[in-house]
């Protein structure tokens, strides 16, 4: 005579409204994460246009380097690398039964030092883009 | 105060229905019906007036009766009072309003684990989560990720498997030949296992963690906090410890956990749940070598 | 009970080693970034600086390397996420294999364009 | 219908451990719960267990405190086997894993309690009965051993035989509360009940809201004798919002008790003027609602426990988990503000009648832990003695059920010819409302049709399920009618107010007008969630008849005792009787109705008596 319930949609979101550091610091871990992959398929096949002979790979690099959004892009890939690698020194760090209690801070942590080191990058990324 | 009776039970509709048939059936429904209607007549009961009230919003389900099939929120009004716990909440709402509003609860302390609940967005025990500290409206629902019985309480089958799964009893290699000699043990060790061993089997932990919610086959954070209560006990040897560590090692197992730190946050006793399952990763990781 | 477990082979190792390609890429991811970016500008690349630089043996053996781990590390990692959100049976067979593949495709054309740039022809 | 050799009903310390002792003697055991095993309420007792463990100390020592403890109303040969067995019941726990305090050279520790003449109390930090509970849960898991938990025990299946002593129990009927199925449990070699204790008869208590004393009053109703109901513990120091116990460590460490007035009445009103906040814990209990009633109390209600002065480090070293209690079930900083206590119900002494092997007089019934009376706590239970009792007797009563061979019991049950037959001068009418047998309230409480006894068990275990599904039907199908939780409420108001720490003449027969009239309002009692899954109303409307029988018993009890003893105080009454009471108050439900009669306590242990001495510490 019992059946249960399955919530579906009622609990999806009230997962979401629990969200606190770790599980951000997971969702970003995951996004960046599958971003890279996707970014190191992209690049050896722009690479990979030096099989065709330096003038092609240097033409192709030039161009695409001379384009705005690659540079702005680029940023945005040295956000996504840059956390991934503190927020993935971070998950070592935890492996290794370091820092438990303070898995908050160092999250934040990660962030405000990301935000950090792009902005500081800003300019040698822009270095030469002709607008 | 309820202010999501629904309209009009839609008694045609379910008239039709071949299951509603019986004479039981129908009793079924004209009593829901009868104690529907009587419930806004005593809602308005109590006098509240001028008195310090809280609102809770709570989550009812029922698959029996027509009315609570399709899940809904119920508002009542209770009188605070200082020291009112979510728990004394739900009860007085019970006594006083609905007396079908159903929840599991039994110590009011703490230790029995029977109210953990979904508490304005975070998993909390009912008897431990002071009214006072919630914002309102305070809304009361069942554990995410198992599937609702009735009203509040869930389906613990799953959970009570997941913690059976990984051999929850002590288990030594042998015991002293002196039948009335203790086993020994350091109080560094107990210090080690103590926080480990006050899981109260609430279930709060396993409903926040995320590799749960999307693996079902995931051991879970309170199964393999368990197992380490046991695998860290200096009293219990080495043979069972290697069991121990393969059964948690496996597929489901450790490696699922992506330390996502819920389940530490919300656990109403304090284990250090992630540290503990890191814990066991390591000690795999060493099983494991061994062997290379 | 925990024989319902059994039908698995001890896990561990995958993720053992997600942790150590990951120690060493954030090493050489550092060093990647630095070198193209801080040291060269992104505006001067040619491949004749990229040659160059191939063309020292370290230079080279440390890329291919990067190149194997950063593939093992990510690959592994996308296929580790999908069986944590519940891929299993079939479908998680078939996508081993696809992303075996893809990881083989990768490195392949990776060395061969190092191949290219150190002046060595091979394939 | 389920079947097995063995069943328990109840999943506390005294039920789990009753099973694993019946399996491991080879017994096919089952256990029947309305709760999960660990959520039972052993899981809350937070001091320790008493065993004779060490050096210096014996089990004739621990034999010796019990008894004086009990004021001399605990039977000695329940006493010393409770004392003799304990030892080797916790070096078991111990080899199961039990994670206990330890000492420096690795052994369990053991500690000081009241009213103890060394330290013998061995327990696991301030969670003894948690870690209690989930180990022996553990073995059960381990043995894989039946469980059906969240099933109601709601009737016992016993024959009808006139006299109680030719009855026998066949079995249990159970109403399985998530499906609302109703099944017979057979047992072929015995029933052991293990339900707990009767908390809920109090609106202000320290147990569990499932502690309804299910198991006394089914046994009650099943004519099984039950023993000594009056003796009801009540600890000074006690949230007044929920009853959650402040650990009496707070007094142990220097704790105070002030008044409205800020005076630290103990001394300055003269209640004990040696021991202070450390006298035992009917005196202290007393002291307070003295205050309270003379109107010192704090907001007519409580009285302050301060720790302040004790200062945060060694507050947070020693009392930690206080600090979490006070502030998680009252919203008070133990740091900063004095901690709102006063007593509460914690412990019933009384309950099912039994040997020390855990017997009643109707063969193939059981009773352990605290919902029997094999009469080791007497008129006063002594901290860290009842975990022990939930192992010895459990063990005991496991065993005997399964078979295991045991020497003859020396405690009587049932009535012999040194039963003394009592009455009551009562102004109500006791027992069941009209005593028709078909209204709501009749369940099997009343003698069964002629003829029945020759009915085979598996019969008897059918019959009661029949008579249970009427009574679930009835309570089901009632279209309207009173809601349970107020005649539980009016039960619980009239218990806390006339048969509590204070017992007065005018205030117990006021108590058992009151019951009279809950009873009767009981008849028209009816369950408005219609649900058969997971129904809590219908279910609770069942334990509150349960209460209602218990509360009269107590009251009962309490009045037919003329004297001061132990936990049991009377106004008109100060001084003890022991030319008079040295005999235990037993009710047997006798056609519906409690019948009153006394048998003697047993003073006699293996090797020698134990002589009444006064009891001051
Ligand atoms: C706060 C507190 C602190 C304490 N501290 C100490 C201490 O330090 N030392 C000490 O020695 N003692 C202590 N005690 C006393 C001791 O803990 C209890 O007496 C003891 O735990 C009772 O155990 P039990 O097994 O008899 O019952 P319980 O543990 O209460 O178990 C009862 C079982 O019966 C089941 N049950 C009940 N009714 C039914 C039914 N109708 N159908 C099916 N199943 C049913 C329940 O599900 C439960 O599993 C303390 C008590 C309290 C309340
Ligand atoms: C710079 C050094 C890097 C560090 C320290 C690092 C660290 C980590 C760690 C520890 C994990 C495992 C997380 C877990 O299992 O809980 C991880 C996952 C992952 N990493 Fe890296 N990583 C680095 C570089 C890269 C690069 C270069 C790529 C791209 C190829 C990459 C792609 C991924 C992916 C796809 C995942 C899986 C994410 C998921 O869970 O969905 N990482 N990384
Ligand atoms: S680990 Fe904590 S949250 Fe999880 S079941 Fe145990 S007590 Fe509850
Ligand atoms: S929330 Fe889940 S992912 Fe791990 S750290 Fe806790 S088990
Ligand atoms: S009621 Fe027992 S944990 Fe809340």
């Amino acid at each position: 005579m019992s059946q249960s319930f399955n919530r579906g949609l009622v609990e999806d979101f009230g997962r979401w409204r629990e969200f606190s550091a770790g599980m951000w610091a997971w969702v970003f871990h995951k996004f960046t994460g599958w971003v890279l992959v996707g970014y190191l398929f992209t690049h050896i096949a722009v690479l990979s246009t030096a099989l065709s002979g330096p003038a092609a790979y240097t033409n192709t690099i030039t161009t695409l380097e001379g384009l705005l959004v690659v540079r702005v892009l680029e940023v945005g890939l040295l956000a996504v690398a840059v956390f991934h690698m503190l927020n993935g020194s971070r998950l070592l760090l935890v492996d290794l039964g370091v820092g438990l209690e303070r898995q908050d801070v160092s999250f934040y942590a990660s962030l405000i030092l990301t935000g950090a080191i792009v902005v500081a990058s800003v300019p040698t990324f822009m270095a030469g883009v002709s607008l | 105060m309820s202010t999501q009776v629904p309209k009009e039970p839609e008694t045609e509709e379910v008239e039709t229905d071949p299951v509603v048939k019986s004479a039981q059936d129908r009793r079924i429904r004209e009593k829901a019906e009868r104690t529907a209607r009587e419930r806004v007549k005593t809602d308005e009961a109590p006098d509240l007036e001028g008195e310090d009230t809280r609102v809770i919003k709570v989550f009812r389900y029922d698959p029996e009766v027509p009315e609570k099939q399709e899940p809904r929120f119920d508002e009542f009004h209770v009188p605070f009072d200082k020291g009112m716990t979510v728990l004394d909440a739900l009860m007085y709402a019970r006594d006083t309003y609905d007396s079908s509003l159903t929840f599991r609860h039994s110590c009011r302390q703490a230790v029995c684990g029977s109210d953990a609940l979904f508490v304005n967005g975070s998993q909390r025990l009912g008897c431990q989560t002071q009214l006072g500290d919630l914002d309102e409206p305070i809304r009361i629902e069942p554990l995410p990720h198992q599937d609702v019985v009735k009203d509040l309480v869930v389906d613990m089958q799953h959970f009570y498997e997941q913690m059976e799964a990984v051999d929850p009893f002590f288990d030594p290699d042998d015991l002293p030949a002196d039948e009335m000699a203790e086993q020994a043990q350091t109080r560094a060790n107990r210090e080690k296992i103590k926080m480990s061993t006050r899981c109260i089997w609430c279930g709060a932990c396993m409903s926040s963690c995320n590799i749960a919610a999307g693996n079902n086959d995931y051991l879970g954070p309170a199964a393999i906090n368990k197992a380490y209560r046991f695998a860290m006990d200096e009293r219990e040897g080495s043979d069972k410890k290697r069991e121990r560590i393969e059964i948690i090692e496996r597929e489901n197992g450790v490696w699922r956990c992506q330390t996502q730190f819920s389940c530490t946050e919300v656990c109403p006793k304090d284990i250090p749940l992630t540290e503990h399952i890191q814990a066991l990763k390591r000690e795999a990781v060493k099983e494991n070598l061994k062997f290379w | 009970m925990s024989e319902r477990y059994s039908s698995f082979e001890p896990g561990g190792r995958r993720w053992f080693w997600q942790r150590i390609t990951a120690a060493f890429l954030l090493v050489v991811l550092a060093f990647h970034f630095f070198l193209l970016h801080f040291v060269w500008h992104a505006a001067e690349v040619t491949f004749a600086l990229s040659a160059a630089r191939m063309e020292t043996l370290s230079y080279y053996l440390l890329m291919i390397l990067f190149l194997i781990t950063a593939t093992f590390h990510g690959v592994n990692g996308v296929y580790n996420a999908l069986i944590n959100a519940g891929l299993s049976g079939q479908k998680r067979t078939a996508v081993k294999w696809t992303l075996v593949v893809a990881s083989v495709v990768l490195v392949v054309q990776g060395v061969r364009t190092a191949n290219a740039w150190a002046g060595i022809s091979i394939i | 219908m389920h079947e097995h050799d063995v069943i328990v009903v109840g999943a506390g310390g005294a039920g789990l451990r009753a099973a694993i002792a019946a399996q491991e003697e080879g017994a096919d055991v089952a256990m029947v719960t309305k709760l999960h095993p660990v959520r039972s309420h052993t899981g809350a007792a937070e001091g320790g267990i008493n065993a004779a463990l060490r050096e210096g100390d014996s089990w004739e020592d621990h034999a010796y405190d019990t008894m004086k403890g009990s004021d001399y109303l605990g039977d000695a040969p329940a006493v010393e086997t409770l004392c003799q067995d304990s030892p080797e019941e916790v070096i078991q726990l111990e080899h199961w894993g039990m994670a206990f305090s330890r000492d420096d050279d690795g052994r369990v520790s053991q500690r000081p309690f009241g009213g103890l003449s060394f330290p013998r109390t061995t327990y696991a930090g301030a969670e003894t009965g948690h870690h209690l509970l989930h180990t022996l849960y553990e073995q059960v898991v381990k043995r894989g051993i039946e469980v059906y938990d969240e099933w109601y025990v709601s009737d016992l299946a016993v024959t009808d035989a006139d006299d109680p002593e030719n009855r026998e129990c066949h079995g249990v009927v159970a109403y399985d509360i998530k499906s609302g199925e109703l099944s017979g449990f057979k047992a072929r070699d015995g029933v052991v009940l293990a339900t707990g204790g009767p908390g809920q008869v109090y609106d202000h208590t320290t147990n569990a809201v499932a502690n309804t004393g299910d198991g006394v009053a089914m046994a009650y109703r099943a004519g099984v004798p039950i023993e000594d109901m009056e003796m009801i513990q009540f600890h000074p120091t006690t949230l007044p919002s929920t009853g959650v116990l402040i650990s009496e460590g707070v007094r142990g460490e220097g704790g105070i008790l002030l008044n409205d007035d800020n005076e630290r009445f103990m001394f300055e009103h003269g209640y004990a003027n040696n021991a202070g906040e450390l006298a035992s814990r009917d005196v202290v209990s007393r002291a307070e609602l003295t205050e309270i009633n003379e109107g010192r109390g704090i907001e007519d209600e409580y009285i302050d426990l301060d720790m302040r002065h004790l200062g945060e480090e060694r507050i947070t070293d020693r009392l930690e988990n206080i600090l979490h209690l006070a502030e998680d079930f009252e919203g008070v900083d133990g740091l900063t503000e004095p901690m709102p206590v006063k007593p509460g119900q914690h412990y019933a002494m009384g309950g099912v009648e039994t040997n020390e092997h855990g017997e009643t007089c109707v063969s193939g019934l059981y009773a352990v832990g605290e919902c029997a009376c094999a009469s080791v706590h007497g008129s006063n239970r002594l901290g860290g003695n009842a975990l022990p009792e939930l192992i010895v007797f459990g063990a005991r009563a496991g065993k005997h059920a399964a078979g295991g061979e045991f020497e003859p019991a020396r405690i009587t049950v049932g009535e012999t010819g040194d039963s003394e037959i009592g009455s009551i001068d009562s102004p109500v009418q006791l027992g069941e409302v009209g005593l028709t047998r078909d209204d709501v309230a009749a369940d099997g409480g009343t003698a069964a049709a002629p003829g029945s006894s020759t009915l085979s068990p598996a019969e008897t275990v059918d019959r009661a399920v029949e008579r249970e599904r009427a009574r679930v039907d009835r309570l089901l199908n009632k279209e309207e009618g009173v809601n349970h939780a107020s005649v539980r409420a009016d039960v619980q108001k009239t218990m806390t107010q006339n048969v509590n720490v204070f017992r007065e003449e005018e205030n117990l027969k006021d108590a058992l007008a009151d019951i009279r009239v809950a009873r009767e309002r009981y008849q028209d009692v009816y369950v408005s969630d219609p649900s058969r899954t997971f129904n809590t109303d219908l279910i609770h409307t069942i334990e509150t008849r349960n209460v209602l029988d218990l509360a009269e018993a107590i009251t009962l009890g309490a009045l037919a005792r003329d004297e001061f003893r132990g936990a049991h105080w009377r106004k008109e009454h100060q001084e003890r009787k022991d030319d008079e009471w040295l005999k235990h108050t037993m009710l047997t439900w006798t056609d519906g109705e409690p019948r009153l009669w006394y048998k003697p306590v047993v003073l006699e242990g293996e090797s020698k008596t134990y002589e009444p001495k006064s009891r001051s510490y």
